[in-house]
């Protein structure tokens, strides 16, 4: 059997399914997989995370090196983030320069993190105008079961939580604490037919006809958000796709504890 | 008072080019500008201007990228060098890949891709001049050069983007407005059904806030989609009279 | 009909008339296509021009940077040419690095700039040895009907004469315009058979042996040239060319204002 | 005291970690960890970490590289950002070439790849962290995803490092050891036929040391091998219980 | 004197290294000096040193630049690193493309590229020290190259570069005079025909002096056309020897 | 005949001549090809060497550069090697960056020249952590018939031993020749069967199962090694290829002079 066929089966099947209220790995609509977040597994790093989200498996990791702020944020520290999906992880993935698709990651994970200011920039001035902390957050997916962008946030979320600015490294005193305000939780739903569910896995995210990624603060705002995929949302499922996302963002933030 | 200090929005509602909260900038949209391009727009919206390309459906190069079922859609967008304040360096980068990625998924809904299995359709979007809200200035002209270039589709996309700047949920935000504005959305409709095809948000909104913006950015789209049309409209009757 | 019949049919149609003293268009063997010159289209430019010539079309578009000079030119200015071919103004240009034929456009564009001192490089000394001013002159072709090489030149050179050097923006004073003094112009003839004709548009610069863009500054000196294609050209039609290339400067020059 | 005035080995023959001259650091392997990959491996040795994964054989693309009459290996070494004291910047380095090339030939040398003629195999080696030693590391889990990922092979490849650090001929270097070391000898081998399959040497050593290090690395290689089959072993039971 | 304060030509119409206007540097071609090339020269004109080398017709990769009714001819120049008086970085650079790009142009003229159809004639021109003039230097020996791969041609093609310094129109300018000069006109020709196969200038000239090139460069090209005959002779008589 | 037929037969050809003892060119299996060394072939390098080994040729060429030195040795001279394996010199090498083979070609000969410390990277300092000598060792190769390994060794240490430190272009004082100590020499064994031979020619190194390259000083002490290809060497083999590489080496020493 050819792999079309297989795959044509195996949508119809995840779509009887739905049709009946059920997930193929018996998860309701707005259930998430099991999420384990173990931090500092990575001693090299400044900050570093493991998540699991079911069979999905990404490490974020972060270094901070002193450089020079920008000119028009002398005071501020310097972010980025970088986002592999490095060939491990799935065969569908190949070597090289990142594709689209990570570069969207990279993004969205930075814009959750970046609008939500979690970083408090200010406390990474070195020197005004000479030097200031940059911090690289790179993350790596693992093993990829689907739903990276909720599985990356967390990873880097966890992974600047419980992260150390490493003075002593550079002459700069004592290691201390990165400080941290607000934190960000990303919650992706699939839009299949017209079925909405949370964290969708490999197999749901390949028949999704859209994705909606939401990051909310502590207050249940918003302060990111990416629709993929070609299909449309209206506006009254946009509303449920938020109501969710606060909700799910909650629970999530306590697994983080 | 924003955040920032910096107030954008005065005591009568006005901003401080003029405008009510719910107002767009003034847009000009001109059909089949390119001689080259199977199809093409040129679009202005405040001090943005966009020019929009069309190519295909053609041979869809490298063949690992054909799709047996459906043509592709491959949008390129680029800024120019000179067309922000500091030069930009030619080439693609991670913003402008990200960008041609959304705005390729959300032509793909309208067009009838089914049509030409294998095929590839080249939109590229060429940002001239930037004051923010190029994405979906961008967009708004893809999508007429799709039907400039008689490309089959169920519906015709415009798109704008709403936001919130000094504390004031505001229509389609200006440079000056963006730099000190407190979050950004940038979306895109289907007109017919109201089917938002594109969505990005980021900043810092309640969810009262961003259900304004959404509503405000839907209304606003109809009258993007009324200008759409008024441009393919004049482009029709300027060819008939060729 | 395969495009090799269709472009064969073509060919011998265009050598038919050429035969005859004519040309598709209508031209005489010496005569442009009408030119438009726009300057001042793009604001965010220091100096822009969007030239019409025929159906082709391009932009040009200069930024002013401040930066260090070269060392062994402690007080002059720096330029910088590029030239974008870019997919959207033919259905034969790709994306991607530049290809050797934009590399050659925009080089000979710079060369007909850098050699007649078009631009007053000492004037753009902001500190001796420490910053100067940086001029990037970025063309894109818009639509490719035949020779970009002098619709780019033109839009430079207008773009570079209407320019604004952006003091202000740096902190540097009041802005001033941008000190320009020879004005190079170049004229572009291609060899089809034993004719000699001038602003070849797309289809005669197809068939044509090979190529010569003339750079005449005002007193009719030459100041670059480039031989293109791989036809041969007698010392006598050289003659006929520069002959050309002078007279035909003085117009488009006249056009400039 | 080495040439650099730090003493690695005390009077009683102990190195810094407690470790003797001839004794590998704690090694920790499990096979089998990766959902997609068709095998795979974890490894700690010290504080290297190091993930290994195998897909293949699979068809070999770009196609020009196809051999008609066996498959080939294609390994990837690759340094994750955040494995080493300053970042590592994403993408291929010359060390990462070079290191990538010579485990893929040392892999050939086991894997019956005239099995597969045009297709590839493709090991994918990660550094999670790193701490001197990751070429041995990286191969000696690949050697274990190979077999986890069921690719017929005629012995399964242990390696190891040995080489020399104030003055004594030491196994399994630590970064500190390797920092002011004086040579370095990763080394590879068949334990079936003792045969070295990877070698590689820096620094300054005599005839002598040279020997020593060789018979300390063959011997450790011995021991790396039980662990590596222990894995398999513990994997494959596992397994059964599934 | 120039215009630089620096004298070039003395009272007596010598030049600095006491060559008169019209006269060429030594120049010395070898032809057939590497084994493994199809065809191959080694040029020195003054300073310069070149080397070229043939491989072809073969087949063209990758397959999309095949020409189904004749041979490419695909000319790669390149400075190595050590050729200037700063370290040029290895890679291609826009200059080595540009003059790569008129030197395949001008080759294309004499060589019965129809005979070959599909086929690529690969030229590789290497610039192992470099003193004004390389790229005429490369053509000249691409020329003879090309002969002694036994590559069918119409003719064999020389080149040089004429130019001005110190206000007088010279030929072959070295490092010195170019780096002061006025004007450089690198030209090559066919010798049967006199045609001018490449041609560049830049710098300042009136149409007296220009002609003047021109006119010095043609009878330049003469003579150097009869030391690459003379270099292809040497090796014909070799061969037959062997 | 097809290629793989020929190249079928002339390794067959090969062996049998390997089981008589004998090789193709008619050496013993540890005899060296003859080799020229001619140095300072390029003026515009700062030091330079031409190797020929048998049909084996390459040039290397230094060019030495004041530059910043790295902070954790801020009296130390920097050295950087590169090998470009150019289209010109056989028919399957290919334009682009370099390829697996180069770079570990440039990396073999680099550890060699670096671990024997021949280079006095402490009299490359010009100011302490602020200027030092930057050495560039390129080597391309011209001609290659095989061994390209000990050839490059050669033409780098030969180029090394000729240089001049380039004072007076950089306004440093006199120029002065570079200082070396010790002198590195490569030797290249390949296994063919169960017959060991030094300096593979092309064919040979096409059919040889392993390929070893010892770099050893004048004590005949070991500096660098590199193990090639995917066939296995025992112990007692290594032994004889140290053996080799050791008496070897001190025959291409006295080349050297």
């Amino acid at each position: 059997m050819s792999n079309e066929i297989i795959s044509e089966i195996r949508r119809d099947h995840l779509l009887n399914l739905l049709a009946k209220g059920e997930r193929a790995d018996g998860r309701a609509f707005d259930e998430f997989r099991p999420i384990t977040v173990e931090t500092g597994f990575i001693e090299s790093a400044d900050g570093s995370a493991r998540v699991r989200m079911g069979d999905t498996e990404v490490i974020a990791g972060l270094k901070m090196i002193p450089g020079t702020p920008y000119p028009d944020a002398p005071a501020s520290g310097v972010m980025s983030t970088g986002a592999e999906l490095i060939p491990l992880a799935h065969a569908s993935f190949e070597s090289g320069p990142p594709s689209p698709d990570a570069v969207e990651l990279a993004r969205v994970v930075d814009r959750g993190i970046r609008e939500s200011k979690m970083i408090d920039m200010d406390d990474l001035c070195i020197e005004e105008g000479k030097e200031v902390w940059m911090c690289f957050i790179d993350i790596y997916a693992i093993n990829h079961d689907g739903n990276l962008f909720d599985a990356s946030n967390l990873a880097a979320v966890a992974a600047l939580r419980t992260a150390t600015v490493p003075m002593e490294q550079y002459g700069k005193g004592e290691d201390r604490p990165l400080k941290t305000t607000c934190v960000p939780i990303s919650v992706t739903m699939a839009k299949i037919g017209n079925d909405l569910i949370v964290d969708p896995n490999f197999d749901e995210g390949h028949i999704a006809s859209c994705r909606l990624t939401v990051a909310t603060d502590e207050n249940g705002d918003f302060r990111a958000m990416q629709k993929g995929g070609s299909g449309g949302i209206t506006v009254a499922e946009l509303g449920r796709c938020l109501d969710m996302a606060v909700e799910k963002g909650r629970e999530i933030r306590d697994i983080l504890g | 008072m924003s955040e920032n200090g910096i107030t954008m929005v005065d005591e009568n509602g006005m901003r401080l080019d003029g405008r009510t909260a719910e107002e767009h900038r003034p847009i000009k949209i001109e059909a089949g500008v390119l001689k080259n391009a199977d199809g093409s727009a040129y679009l202005e919206i405040g001090k943005n201007k966009v020019l929009a390309a069309v190519y295909g459906p053609r041979e869809c190069h490298p063949r690992h990228m054909q799709n047996p079922t459906r043509a592709i859609i491959q949008c390129k967008y680029n800024m120019q060098a000179y067309s922000v304040g500091d030069r930009k360096r030619p080439g693609t980068d991670r913003r402008s890949t990200e960008i041609s990625k959304i705005i390729s998924e959300a032509l793909e809904n309208v067009v009838l891709t089914e049509l030409y299995p294998r095929a590839s359709i080249d939109v590229y979007i060429e940002i001239l001049q930037a004051n923010a809200g190029t994405r979906c200035a961008g967009l708004t002209a893809a999508s007429v050069a799709l039907a400039d270039a008689g490309i089959p589709m169920r519906d015709i996309i415009p798109a704008i983007a709403s936001g919130k700047a000094d504390g004031h949920v505001l229509l389609d935000l200006n440079k000056e407005e963006d730099n000190f504005g407190e979050a950004d959305v940038p979306m895109a409709i289907v007109p017919g059904t109201d089917e938002i095809v594109l969505l990005q948000m980021d900043g810092h909104m309640t969810r009262e806030e961003f259900d304004r913006a959404i509503e405000m950015g839907v209304a606003a789209c109809h009258e993007v989609s009324d200008i759409q049309k008024d441009a393919l409209r004049r482009r029709y009757s300027a060819e008939g009279c060729e």
